[in-house]
């Protein structure tokens, strides 16, 4: 056991610090130090902006090879970078659907020439990619969808109708990410390809709609015979092979499930943010519950846990002791943690807490934590069953 | 002994029940929410909205039913009556949300005002439904519908149960006086709130004694306890309907059973928090001693059945709860900001345990 | 609405209390201060005592009609010596098992001979019931229940055999009540008779066996081959009517899950108790975490609205309008609010918790709470399907 | 950076995991339970008995191991190793509920005296398994195993952490001196951990330095965390099992929702204590800054991630897990004791909240 970093790895943090600190100010500077919700159009814009000076410097995808945009960091770098991303105040990543849940599938089931043409081209964020996965019937219950794709060879592509729903950012992207039922005489999990889609086809129709904070964070995706060409992209617009999206479809999952999604900095950084708002606030000790102390201090060591938590997870993944199913407890943690550790900067906050500001509105955020990716009931019903070896039936 | 309201009290809170059903269905709550985008370029409350004057109507509706001059003196064109007979009033216009100040007004002012004397002569128009008031509470600063209410009331302890005031505000850069505070609606949780940020404030004359000024809040806080009860029940109605209907896997979620246990808790959280709201309404029509320490009780309780439901009924609806379209979202935010509001769980429960000597 | 006792009430009160103090005192006094469990050999014995005590001045069974050994006394008198009773310090109810579970059967469904028998001889502590309800594999699943009962209409009686287990305090009762599969071929909740058994019966064989805190309160009860004559009690042994048992016995479950097994006085004195430990506690404030007083603040506010929430009840029923099953909703709020009042004070007394006291026997005893008379996961499934209609399956 | 044992950290776990998988299954655990009755007429530890012999066996075939040395410098007889050398054997010792000092004695109190002097010649004995060491900590006065320890040290802090000391525990009626305290067993919840109650005691000289004193305590904690941990494995596991058998409804109770979500909770709550135990010894083995706040937040998880598997696997049994003849009740009532030595989750909460600076 060696929890230190190298000398590399520190002089790796020292760089990034110093790179975010100055960038982050200048790219508020450039916005009048008013920055937007990246989920509003204006706020996107901005958004989009700083995601340009992330790649620009390498910091967009770290941990992906210099050829497609990355930086080529270790596991341990990208650790180490999100620390201090959300150390420094970086904000939410407006390209991370892409980045996080699509490009580990591109890496892993894409042809060379998809790889080429997509990777580099998300890290810059010239296209930006959201996911249609659920649909109106088909939430928690994935395997259900019904939006369908049927093969026209003569034209040389797919005929896509339906509807998807919830889709993070979707008003704003140019690209999607889905599942459509290719096999119309197919249920459940068969018969579905994992489909690459430009939102500017014909027949199809964006519309943005509010999320719980307003922020029009969610989209309806419909296709109406939209037509998409095989040659979209370069390389094809399946991803996997026809008939192969959910097996290909489960692999991102399972990254949105995972690690990738949410490192613990994120939530060590609210931590360290919680223990500052208490000692700011003690000063007045009448105005604060004398239980509130502990909630912060529980809180703290909740995110301490993750991250040791996640450290033995890279070991192990590093040295192929895998986790597998064992990802339905991360994503219990964070996003339990995460609802905890603003619910108690609410309550120190009292009567303010009604006011939009970081922590109501991170609130209101962090409520979605134990909805999306697979609500927290199915989580615990897959850590009972494939770790815990419960009964299914 | 006997614990339930007279047939009276029923009638009267079908009536209003009635009223809001028809009057304050989800699409008036929408519509009080404000147009456009807020400084942080979202749009709030987006999707359907009624005819704004309908959000108007609801409360002269409930002026001519004698509702806001319900805990007003007779004399003072009132229907003189107690906690007790409001508290199933203030519990249907937390069910229905209603985007208007009835607490502060019908149940904190009113009384307060018809108790000492009226000096500013403004009941009979709180009464009529032509003025609202507001009030704030333990030295805050935000005062719902603040863009809509003249008359606002200051409630503060210094110093234990005996250093209750209440204190009309008049000066300063308070509502009304400076065309910049007034009417700038805060970026706030529940629009629907339309809170205002008061500024430095002054007053001019204490409006009655520390036993009149301490028994406005507690009708403040009673009231707000059974709105939340109201809400809860609200939360609960729509997410019973939802899970019985939605169907995943094959069957209504309803079914399931991690879905049922979180129903069943929000569920026993209103029923064990209602009693306690109905028994601190007839301590304060009573006059007992206990009062403050029933009401604070009932709060506390009030407050943590209705996050219960908050965080239970979000999670049963799962994503189309998190979207400002459906309409829990309008019942959700109101009862996350009034669980705080009038002192939240662990002020109420400090101030029982004061009661408690410990 | 009138929260006030009529003078009639103080006066019964005030005579309760009057009687309590000095009639536990010298029961005390008569066994050298040393009151052991009731559900222990010795233990039991002096608790028998106490009930004869109780039943001398009409105490044992407040409600019931004084032929039957009661006072008559209204359902409100009944709350009013119940919170006496526990603020007062009385003992839990050896005979409660046949008070409160059986008597309400026995006088709903009992013959006018079985009432005058079985109830005076009830509330004299002469006949002590337990209630024979559990098999090892009949526990949350009731209707699956295989003691069997043979009808022998030669000898006039019935042939029993099979094994009852969990039986509280078996091992120190005379009789038992349960239920029997009089029909062979039935199957679930149909073909079952509730029998009133002796257990000194040939072929009936009771062993006690340890609780959780290790007081002999279980038994096992083994029937083999054990016959049961019709006349083994006057007016017959079975209740309610061959075949009946199911729907007889959950009129005694829903008086188990209903309001007379926990009356708020229990808790309220719990909590009251709570509230004093903290008071003598709190002197010296560094020992304690500044945390306890909201939760001891919040013991105590649960345990009132379990009062008010009570006396609404007993509005309601005494005007026609029932709780049906929201009696659900009673057992999860008392069985889960004694945990939290114990684990409270434990966590208040620090590491004295460990030693035996009144607190940590207490605390071990609350356990049971959320387990017995249907397990707080079936309480809230019947909540949510006959309170809230949420549907089945 | 590499957050995992080595190849004989691990090896060494399991060897002494089946050692005790062996020598310490529950009758062996049962076995140390008093005889007869208690104070108040229960005969707590009912059931079948193992041989007594073998309760002293578990601890000579340690000792034979080496693992009562483990943390003993090499010069003392001792295999000289570290706090991330011994947590995983603590842990294993907590799976089994090893009726035996192994905290006080091989994490505490021989470590304490090897890095002392051992100035009064016992360190040989520790290590060889003839005689036991017990600790009391934080001004308690409850000495686990006090009927066979014969060395008796006290770690107290006053006025933070700079004001630790280690005492040895020597006159007054402390342990041993007088007939009527020595081997009077308290009644108490796990009675198989042989809980002594001391007198007024005093002590004749103290060992080592503040810091010293520091990480004896530490280590006490950090071991007691550990214990918990596997404490929580052992329910976690006996109950899957159960779960998986135990049918009623016509199916298996591990089918429910409600019991997968209860043993899912447990087991995430020692998913994330065990990792945190890890850290904090490595902490205390590099001697960092942190380790009392490291091992302060791994005490608080694992207290409260037993106290968790304790409520739901208890509630997952249902009856017969509420019965002294099952084995559950053996490491239940081990947890719940552990949860609170060795400073209780709020109290390490509160020293993680002293270091934070608030």
């Amino acid at each position: 056991m060696d929890l230190t970093w190298s000398a590399d790895e520190e002089q790796f943090r020292a760089e990034a610090r110093t790179w975010l600190e100055a960038k982050l100010a200048a790219w508020r500077a450039r916005h009048d130090n008013r920055i937007l919700s990246g989920d509003t159009t204006e706020g996107f814009a901005q958004h989009l902006d700083w995601e340009r000076t992330l790649f620009d410097a390498g910091y967009a995808a770290v941990s992906w090879p210099t050829e497609v945009g990355g930086r080529g960091a270790s596991r341990w770098e990208w650790l180490i970078f999100e620390e201090e991303y959300y150390r420094a105040g970086g904000p939410q990543r407006v390209t991370q659907n892409g980045i996080f849940l699509l490009a580990p599938t591109v890496f892993e089931f894409g042809s060379p020439e998809q790889q080429a043409h997509i990777l580099p081209r998300m890290a810059s964020a010239q296209d930006l990619w959201c996911q249609g996965w659920s649909e109106p019937n088909a939430g928690s219950d994935l395997a259900s969808l019904s939006s369908r794709a049927v093969r026209d060879d003569e034209r040389g592509g797919w005929v896509l109708n339906g509807q998807k729903t919830w889709t993070t950012r979707g008003a704003f992207c140019t690209h999607l990410f889905g599942l459509f039922r290719t096999d119309p005489a197919s249920e459940r999990h068969r018969g579905l390809t994992y489909l690459l889609v430009p939102l500017d086809l014909d027949g199809v129709t964006v519309r943005g709609f509010g999320r719980l904070d307003g922020d029009e964070g969610f989209a309806e995706v419909f296709f109406e015979d939209a037509f998409l060409p095989d040659d979209a992209l370069p390389g094809g617009v399946v991803l996997g092979g026809v008939g192969e999206g959910w097996s290909v479809a489960m692999a991102t999952t399972s990254s949105e499930r995972g690690l990738t999604l949410r490192s613990p900095g994120r939530f060590c950084a609210t931590a360290d943010r919680l223990v500052n708002l208490y000692r700011e606030r003690s000063k007045d000790p009448d105005a604060l519950d004398p239980g509130l102390r502990d909630r912060v201090v529980q809180g703290w060591i909740a995110a301490e846990a993750y991250r040791w938590q996640t450290l033995q997870t890279v070991t192990d993944d590093a040295e192929g002791r895998s986790a597998g199913a064992a990802s339905s407890f991360v994503k219990l943690w964070w996003s339990e943690l995460d609802v905890a550790l603003h619910e108690t900067a609410l309550d120190i906050l009292g009567a303010e807490a009604e006011l939009d500001n970081v922590w109501s509105k991170g609130w209101q955020f962090a409520l979605s934590g134990p909805i999306y990716a697979g609500t927290n009931e199915i989580q615990r019903n897959i850590a009972a069953e494939r770790v815990l070896g419960l009964p299914r039936k | 002994m006997r614990f339930a309201f007279t047939d009276d009290q029923i009638a009267f809170r079908d009536a209003v029940k009635d009223l809001l059903s028809k009057e304050c269905p989800p699409e008036v709550v929408r519509a009080a929410w404000p147009d456009g985008t807020d400084d942080h370029g979202a749009r709030k409350g987006e999707g359907a909205r009624a005819d704004a004057d309908r959000v108007a109507k609801v409360w002269s509706d409930l002026a001519e039913m004698g509702v806001l001059g319900v805990a007003v003196a007779e004399d003072h064109g009132g229907l003189g009556m107690a906690e007790t007979d409001w508290v199933l009033l203030a519990e249907e216009t937390g069910y229905a949300a209603l985007p208007h100040p009835f607490v502060e007004t019908a149940c904190v002012v009113a009384p307060l005002l018809s108790e000492t004397g009226d000096g500013d002569g403004v009941l009979g128009e709180l009464v009529d439904g032509t003025r609202q008031a507001g009030a704030v509470s333990l030295n805050g600063s935000l005062v719902a519908w603040g863009d809509a209410v003249t008359y606002l009331v200051a409630l503060d302890r210094r110093g234990g149960e005996d250093g209750w005031s209440a204190r009309r505000i008049t000066g300063g850069v308070a509502l009304g006086d400076d065309e910049h505070h007034r009417r700038h609606l805060a970026d706030a949780l529940d629009a629907g709130r339309h809170l205002v940020q008061l500024g430095a404030w002054k007053a001019d004359a204490t409006l009655g004694d520390t036993d009149a000024a301490r028994r406005a809040f507690d009708r403040g806080a009673l009231g707000t306890a059974a709105q939340l009860v109201g809400l809860g029940r609200r939360m609960l109605d729509l997410t019973v309907e939802y899970a019985a209907e939605r169907r995943q896997f094959g069957v209504p979620i309803g079914t399931q059973q991690a879905v049922k246990h979180h129903l069943a808790n929000v569920a026993m959280g209103l029923r064990f928090a209602a009693p306690a709201v109905y028994a601190a309404a007839w301590s304060m029509a009573t006059g007992s001693p206990n009062a403050s320490r029933d009401v604070s009780a009932a709060k506390s309780l009030a407050s943590d059945a209705a996050r219960t439901a908050v965080r239970n009924t979000l999670q049963c609806h799962g994503a189309i709860g998190y979207t400002v379209e459906y309409d829990l979202h309008l019942y959700l935010k109101r009862a996350e900001a009034l669980s705080r509001a009038w002192g939240n769980a662990a002020w109420h429960r400090r101030r029982v345990g004061d009661a408690l000597d410990i």
